[in-house]
């Protein structure tokens, strides 16, 4: 058995709030070996980023460790693991753009950090900044680093950030989060580049995320926690051939339904087309030059299919959707109806056979407006005077999104992300809307709600005979849901087609580079 | 809106301004009733009873023309409140529209709305409201008046940014969606959620507003004798001020009170209002 | 960013234009005439009669206006009725008084507010935040009048530490040159070595500025701890904090710059406030400065001083503001475009 | 490095401030300059039109062909640039031999042709109190030191040109002198004391003018004056009790008492020719009204205003005159303070109280008048009758009270003679004027006018004749109760102790520094 670098035993962490203490770790234990890559893996929430905290002394004013003693090889550093803060521990944040001061150039800020740790001299720290960056593959250093911040992208920033957690030589690397706020094909090249250091570096490696994909080809072992208690942990081929604990099946189930040939669709629909959006070009002028959010988009939604839109952020489908919905002027390009009789009308301003759903469930519903006034807005919009009409059409509409009625007099912010996200549906459904545009609707929620929100969708496309245009940047779901779905990529609809067509042969290599970021299909 | 207010009157130190001002303005409505020597309020004189310091009979002494201080300070907090909530009331019913105007609107009404109010707002502070005040002629409510309207491009200015904000959140976008005009999105979602700051900016303000008010009666400009204001008793002190301390002291007392409620329960306010700093419990 | 200064300039030009046209218009309609305060106290109507086309007051406004928009161009601000003299030689005695004052009570006031402002921060809810707090508290709560005269009650009636007023004693001042003139009293006496100058100039500006200032400290106190909140909560804050930084070390290596942005806009804000404030503090220290001389001329409606008095204040307010945009471009790069 | 060294320095020094602080406070200066704190700049310095704070400066720089010694028992007139004169029997030519070899300070002779060119400068610029030569028809020069003037009418001369202003000799001299030079001060007289140097709105000082005609025998006189302009009463209280200044001006009332105590400092009070009175509107409803007028006159309470409000320097007036001027009768009908008789006064005009508005306007700075003006406002309320205070600056107290539609029922009023005869007064304020410049109460009566004309030219003559017509016009005034006198003001002076040579003269306010001298 190789000596542990650190062993935490029963560690309880409690945080002051105004009211209650609630705890965040409740006996934990865990070993990290030396050299290993340990993946923890849990949901938002789970306590995973207050463990990180808690290694590195720096848990919130309110929050303080109750019971469990640290230690590092052997000595107990419970009270003294401050002192290995930056010495023998380094930390790689979530958020690149905002880990440094954004009002400093980041030579400047290399330089404080390695004077701190090394005392060099300035022409000394600045001649290792330089070097690490190459080390990370970052072109001409000089010119990097007399920027700030601001001006480099969120790869480039975390690569910064790795080399300079590794410029400290630390025993020790906490990523915490490190490639969740990253687009794909990036994430693949930081966790490759942490993945090289630390073989050359001999660093032992903490891999904290809720991305059980990447952590499953990168780690050694896997920790998987959930709400504050390690619930299982082992060596990662164990993890995914015969997981012990229920949630950590749960977690994988979710994975395997992705990667399979989940999605049949019984009868093939009968090609009745609802809407046909034809070469849509919209250009935002930011200080002088214009860019393209959207060029030549055109793509058909046919009548009681799910049309989904996969795209990056950044790619323009928040503004396709905006377009389609008309709140949004376009500069170019046509958004055309179809009525039932076969004629056709190229909508410009809101119609009311369009509802939408958007992703931020606490961002869509108004916070002074009780819930019945939300559902009943647009029956009011569009005319609706009779009370007891609105009142009897809100009740109905509540209980098909399997909502009690008796939450319709509350606020939005006393109810969950998952009640909140259905009450959006409600709002969308009350004037029967023939298509339905949903923005990324499943993102902010956790895992397990999302597949609640998602059957509720599939049942109510069923129910209502509606038609769906699901836009994401999550290929797992639109693989679960999607009849037929088109890569939007920088502005551009680089391909569209059958949902299995696409997962299987895509043409285009972005696409290509995006399955893989999303299924492995070397198991 | 009723649940923030339950939360502020929990609070410490939100309940004593609170009490403070409730009780200043009931002890000044009632003192005429009260007090034995009500007609001073009105003006009487009596020189026999003249420059005595705080005593029993007179508990904040007396002033030159021997009219007691006491019931002239606690008779002077109603023109100050009247002042307060004239100026506050005034200056929210000018700007807030505006400002929505400008907000939702945008483009060159917003341009023009924002030229005019950065043109107010280049006046230093104390300026703009002696200028009107001198214009309109020294009175209360001119003063009430000429600090309104040097004041009311703040609150274009926060209801502008307020409604810039809320006119860019998902529920606006939604509503647009099913096909809400303007009006009907000023009125559901821009101005219920823009309270908030606005109310928060009110009360600062109502402290704020009493000290200039104060000060232009201190120059002449403000309430006229034998009216009570507590600006107005500072100023007729000037004379022998620095040897009856009583007269000056105990009505700017009384101001410094007041002003120091106003601020303590608008930052209450912006606690409790602002979902951001309010701790999450 | 050359493009920035010249739009922000241009912005500036405008909203003076606009400030003048205001104080033209509003402090024509003063009420009484001001032709009898041009003539003095034993003037005949004919009299009277001739002061008015002299002072032109018998053409329409707007011809009026047209003519003293030239004049103004020229810098020529007209005479005032009051004093007989050109409103810009009066403006230009007493406008180094008043910078003066404004200048020291601006210092003073950052001085103090901006490290207890960070002290609070740092020690937030604890005895030291809460008694920080309540002076910010209580310096927005103080009528800067009332102060005034209660300091002079203690500082000159009780303990006669400090003078009553004035800004220095004459006879001091008169048998000794000053090699400099910059107008700052307290800089040019102490840079010529005259000891006496300088010490009975510190003891009179003491008060005033003490009174000035309390306002102010309210506002840069409660800025900079807040702001100095907000940088602690920031990510890259925690980042130091990983690589063994002490929040002390943190902020004065690095986070101190996040903390100057919000507190030098504030500075601008407090310069008006300070100006407005000397209306009424050079009335009771009898400090010979624009503030008093604008108090009298608008109670004598000597409408040219009024205008020129208010495009002065609103000139050095919006030209301090200009200048604290530009410091905020230099210290935050992302205003950068 | 230097700078940082006196910087640092510096800092030392101002650290040691406290402890110095303390000690300076009683300074007594042995330097032979006489200090005034006085409340206000000069506005004008050509002593043609100079009619206010000027004459304390110009009655040292400038002399008058007479002074009017009204100190004594019997008033006098003490030769000035005129050793004598002579006057014909009808009273309308007056012969002045005037003192030889006199300088003014710019160097030029004084003498006849100065005397004309002076009087005739006056009369054309027609300003401040150029009036008061209005009788002169011409000047004579019949010799280098001999100069006659021909009058119009038969106008007490002699007073005239020992009148407090407008009567000073000044150097033809100022007529190359530019208006902008003269705004910047300027002063060319024969008296002891010329202009050295006037900071505006802070200090004027004057130096000792070698070649006075007076000489400068008495050895410690001063040779130099300061009079410096401290707005705040209380700063000028306390530079006279550290020593700072010599003499104060205009210290109030109220702080008197604070001054008492200090033995350094000698507080007097001198009968003087100003007194306080309220002017009443007669064309202004509802002071039009003779009841109404004759309700406030009575409600009017002197003994409580001299007890309470001027503390003791004001004496209750016998008439609508200071009763120390020459010619001077008190008249017997004024209104006594009475309440009762005041209401039925009111039932008695048959005006409706509560419909009519009736408001008082006074100078806002004075304690005294604030005081008057509440007891009036607490007395007429008693009575049924609402006044409206309505405090203000002199100047813009004065400039609304010219025009009827913006004047006021009732108006403060302060006057002091520039000519030493009741005269002075009656013609500033109860002659008909068609625009008002002093009858602020718009009253106009044909037989006073006439009354006061016959009166005027008979002063010289036949001064009995003029002091029963004097009584008799004040009678009448008082009759249609166009003025409640308030209080007869007795002059204050406030100087240091060791300082002697004060003799109070009531005809003139203002000091003549070359009298007094300063003992160790």
């Amino acid at each position: 058995m190789k000596e542990h670098l650190f062993l935490f035993e029963n560690i309880g962490v409690e945080i002051q709030r105004k009211t209650k203490p609630t705890k965040v770790l409740n006996n934990v234990n865990l070993d990290i070996q030396e050299g290993e890559m340990l993946g923890l893996i849990g949901e938002t929430g789970s306590g995973k980023s207050m463990f990180a905290r808690l290694i590195i002394d720096l848990l919130p004013e309110n929050g303080r460790l109750t019971h469990g003693q640290i230690l590092h090889r052997s000595t107990n550093c419970t009270d003294g693991r401050s002192v290995l803060r930056g010495r023998k521990i380094a930390m790689v944040f979530q958020d690149p753009m905002q880990s440094l001061n954004p009002v400093q150039r980041i030579g400047k800020q290399f330089v404080i950090v390695l004077q701190k740790r090394f005392g060099y001299s300035n022409e000394r720290a600045y001649l290792e900044a330089c070097d690490w960056l190459d080390k990370v593959q970052i072109s001409n250093p000089d010119n990097i680093l007399n920027r700030f911040p601001h001006q480099l992208s969120g790869g480039q920033m975390q690569r910064i950030m790795i080399a300079l957690s590794m410029a400290v030589k630390p025993e020790f690397l906490i990523a915490d989060e490190a490639t969740t706020a990253l687009d794909a094909n990036i994430k693949l090249e930081i966790i490759e580049l942490i993945n090289s250091l630390r073989n050359e570096k001999n660093t032992t490696v903490l891999f904290i995320s809720h991305d059980l994909l990447i952590a499953r080809r990168y780690c050694d072992r896997i920790a998987v926690m959930n709400k504050g208690r390690i619930v299982e942990i082992n060596k990662t081929i164990d993890i995914f051939s015969h997981p012990k604990h229920v949630y950590t099946k749960t977690l994988i189930s979710g994975l395997h339904k992705l990667m399979g040939k989940s999605h049949k669709k019984e009868e093939q629909a009968e090609k009745k087309i609802l809407m046909s959006v034809k070469n849509i070009k919209k250009t935002y002028t930011a200080n002088k030059e214009n860019t393209y959010a959207l060029e030549h988009v055109s793509l058909d939604i046919y009548k009681k299919e799910t049309m989904g839109i996969i795209g990056e952020s950044g790619s323009g489908k928040t503004t396709l959707a905006k377009i389609i919905l008309n709140i949004l002027q376009r500069d170019f390009g046509s958004v055309i109806l179809f009525n039932g009789d076969g004629s056709k009308k190229n909508i410009t301003r809101p119609n009311s056979r369009i509802g939408a759903v958007f992703q931020d469930p606490l961002g869509s519903l108004n916070p002074r407006m009780t819930v019945s006034d939300i559902v009943a807005e647009p029956l009011i919009v569009s005319g609706w005077k009779n009370k007891l009409e609105i009142e009897e059409k809100i009740e109905k509409t509540i209980n098909k999104v399997n909502l009690e009625t008796d939450l319709l007099k509350r606020f939005p912010q006393m109810l969950s992300g998952g009640q909140r996200q259905r009450v959006s549906i409600a709002r969308a459904l009350v004037l029967q809307p023939d298509l339905l545009v949903l923005d990324e609707p499943t993102s902010s929620l956790d895992i397990h709600v999302q597949g609640i929100v998602l059957d509720l969708l599939k049942e109510l496309q069923h129910l209502e005979k509606l038609t769906y245009l699901f836009i994401s940047h999550d290929l797992g779901v639109l693989a679960k849901v999607a009849d037929r779905v088109a890569v939007l990529y920088q502005g551009r609809i680089i391909e569209q087609g059958i949902t299995e067509e696409i997962l299987y042969n895509p043409r285009e290599k972005y696409t290509e580079k995006l399955i893989s970021a999303f299924f492995d299909n070397n198991i | 809106m009723h649940m923030a207010l339950q939360s502020i009157l929990s609070r410490k130190n939100a309940m004593i301004p609170g009490v403070f001002l409730l009780l200043l303005l009931f002890s000044s409505v009632l003192i005429p009733y009260v007090s034995p020597y009500a007609e001073d309020i009105r003006g009487a004189v009596h020189f026999e009873a003249g420059n005595q310091g705080p005593s029993l009979q007179h508990w904040f002494g007396t002033d030159a023309a021997g009219r007691d201080i006491f019931t002239l300070t606690i008779r002077a907090g109603l023109s100050s409140l009247k002042v307060a909530l004239g100026v506050v009331i005034l200056a929210v019913l000018l700007g807030v529209p505006l400002g929505l105007l400008a907000g939702t609107i945008g483009r060159w009404v917003d341009e023009i709305i924002m030229r005019i109010t950065d043109g107010f707002l280049a006046f230093p502070p104390l300026i703009l409201p002696l200028t009107i005040t001198a214009v309109l002629g020294p009175s209360l409510n001119n003063v009430i008046i000429g600090i309104a309207v040097s004041w009311f491009p703040w609150y274009v200015r926060i209801a502008r940014s307020q409604a810039l904000v809320i006119r860019s959140m998902d529920y606006v976008l939604l509503s647009k969606s099913m096909g809400s005009g303007n009006i009907h999105v000023m009125k559901k979602h821009i101005l219920p959620n823009s309270l908030s700051p606005i109310i928060v900016q009110a009360s600062i303000d109502a402290g704020y507003a009493i000290l200039i008010s104060a000060g232009l009666s201190f120059i002449g400009l403000g309430a006229q004798p034998p009216e009570a204001e507590w600006g107005l008793l500072i100023t007729q002190s000037r004379a022998q001020f620095l040897n009856h301390w009583w007269v000056v002291t105990f009505p700017g007392l009384f101001i410094v009170g007041t002003v120091l409620s106003f601020n303590m329960i608008g930052d209450e306010l912006r606690n409790v209002l602002n979902p951001k700093l309010a701790d999450q419990s | 960013m050359i493009k920035y200064f010249i739009k922000r300039s241009i912005l500036m030009v405008v909203v003076l234009i606009v400030v003048i046209t205001i104080t033209f218009f509003v402090s024509r309609c003063l009420p009484g005439d001001p032709t009898a305060l041009w003539v003095g106290d034993h003037p005949t109507s004919q009299q009277l009669e001739t002061a008015r086309e002299q002072l032109g007051l018998d053409q329409p406004l707007l011809k009026q206006y047209y003519s003293f928009i030239k004049k103004l161009v020229r810098g020529d601000l007209g005479i005032s009725l009051r004093t007989h003299q050109p409103v810009i030689t009066e403006l230009g005695q007493r406008f180094s008084a008043t910078f003066e004052l404004v200048t020291v009570a601006l210092v003073l006031s950052c001085l103090f507010g901006f490290p207890l402002g960070l002290l609070a921060a740092m020690k937030t809810d604890t005895p030291y935040d809460l008694f920080i707090r309540g002076i910010g508290y209580l310096g927005l709560s103080f009528p800067v009048f009332w102060l005034g005269m209660i300091l002079q009650i203690i500082f000159f009636g009780k303990l006669d530490w400090l003078p009553l007023q004035g800004r220095y004693t004459n006879h001091i001042y008169l048998d000794s040159q000053l090699i400099f003139h910059s107008g700052f009293l307290l800089v040019d006496s102490l840079f010529s070595g005259e000891w006496a100058i300088f010490s009975d100039a510190i003891k009179h500006i003491c008060l005033p500025a003490a009174t000035m200032s309390c306002a102010v400290l309210g506002i840069v106190l409660r800025t900079s701890r807040s702001a100095m909140i907000d940088t602690m909560a920031e990510p890259h804050f925690t980042t130091y904090l990983t690589y063994g930084f002490t929040p002390g070390e943190t902020i004065l290596r690095s986070s101190y710059k996040n903390t100057l942005i919000p507190v030098s806009t504030v500075v601008g804000l407090s310069y008006g406030l300070l100006l407005g404030g000397t209306f009424l503090v050079e009335a009771i220290f009898d400090w010979p400065g624009l503030g008093q001389f604008g108090v009298l001329s608008i109670l004598t409606n000597d409408f040219p001083a009024i205008i020129g008095i208010t495009f002065l204040y609103t000139a050095s307010y919006v030209v301090i503001n200009f200048f604290i945009d530009i410091i905020y471009v230099f210290l935050d790069p992302r205003a950068r475009q | 490095m230097k700078i940082w060294q006196s910087i640092i320095c510096s800092a030392i020094a101002t650290a040691a401030l406290p402890l110095e602080l303390s000690c300076t406070s009683a300074t007594t200066r042995t330097d032979n300059t006489f200090i005034i704190a006085t409340y206000d700049d000069v506005k004008d310095w050509d002593p043609a039109t100079a009619f206010s704070l000027e004459v304390l400066p110009m009655s040292n720089i400038y002399e008058p062909l007479l002074w009017y010694d009204a100190g004594g028992e019997k008033p006098v007139f003490v030769p000035g640039l005129a050793t004598s004169y002579t006057k014909s029997e009808d009273g309308l030519t007056w012969s002045f031999t005037l003192r030889e070899n006199v300088h003014f300070h710019d160097g030029q002779k004084f003498d006849a042709n100065a005397v004309k060119f002076v009087v005739e400068r006056n009369k054309t610029l027609n300003r401040g109190a150029s009036y008061i030569w209005s009788a002169v028809d011409s000047v004579r020069v019949n010799g280098s030191h001999q100069a006659t003037f021909e009058l119009k009418e038969p106008v007490p001369l002699d007073k005239i040109v020992s009148s407090q202003y407008g009567a000073w000799m000044y150097s033809p001299g100022i007529a190359h002198v530019s208006t902008d030079s003269m705004r910047n001060g300027f002063g060319a007289g024969t008296g002891p004391y010329q202009l050295k140097k006037w900071i505006r709105n802070s200090h004027i000082t004057l130096d000792k003018f070698d070649n006075y005609w007076g000489g400068w025998g008495n050895k410690n006189n001063f040779n130099s004056v300061q009079i410096q302009v401290i707005s705040e009463s209380s700063t000028r209280l306390q530079m006279v009790e550290s020593g700072l200044a010599d003499y104060a001006v205009l210290i109030p009332i109220q702080l008197l008492d604070l001054l008492e105590q200090n033995p350094d400092v000698s507080v007097s009070y001198h009968p003087a020719w100003i007194n306080h009175f309220y002017l009443l509107n007669t064309k202004k409803s509802p002071t039009d009204n003779i009841w109404v007028r004759r309700a406030i006159a009575a409600s009017l309470d002197r003994s409580t205003l001299s007890e309470y409000v001027y503390r003791g320097i004001a004496k209750e007036p016998e008439g609508l005159l200071p009763p120390n001027i020459p010619l001077f009768d008190a008249p017997d009908s004024l209104v006594q303070f009475n309440l009762s008789k005041a209401s039925n006064y009111l039932k008695k005009s048959g005006i409706d109280p509560n419909h009519n508005r009736l408001d008082i306007s006074y100078v806002s700075t004075s304690e005294e008048y604030r005081l008057t003006a509440l007891m009036l406002l607490d007395n007429l309320r008693k009575i049924g009758l609402e006044l409206t205070l309505k405090p203000g600056l002199w100047s813009t107290n004065w400039d609304k009270a010219k025009y009827l539609d913006t004047a006021p029922n009732i108006i403060s009023m302060a006057w002091w003679p520039t000519v030493s005869s009741p005269a002075d007064w009656f013609f500033g304020l109860y002659r008909s004027q068609d625009v008002p410049l002093f009858n602020l109460s718009y009253y106009s009566n044909t037989a006073v006018d006439s009354l006061l004309e016959s009166a005027w030219y008979q002063e010289s003559r036949f001064p009995d004749v003029a002091k029963k017509a004097y009584k008799s016009i004040q009678e009448i005034l008082i009759d249609d109760c166009v003025v409640i006198p308030a209080a007869d003001l007795s002059v204050q002076s406030i100087h240091r102790s060791n300082i002697t040579g004060f003799r109070n003269n009531p005809a003139y306010s203002t000091l003549l520094v070359y009298n007094l001298e300063r003992r160790e």
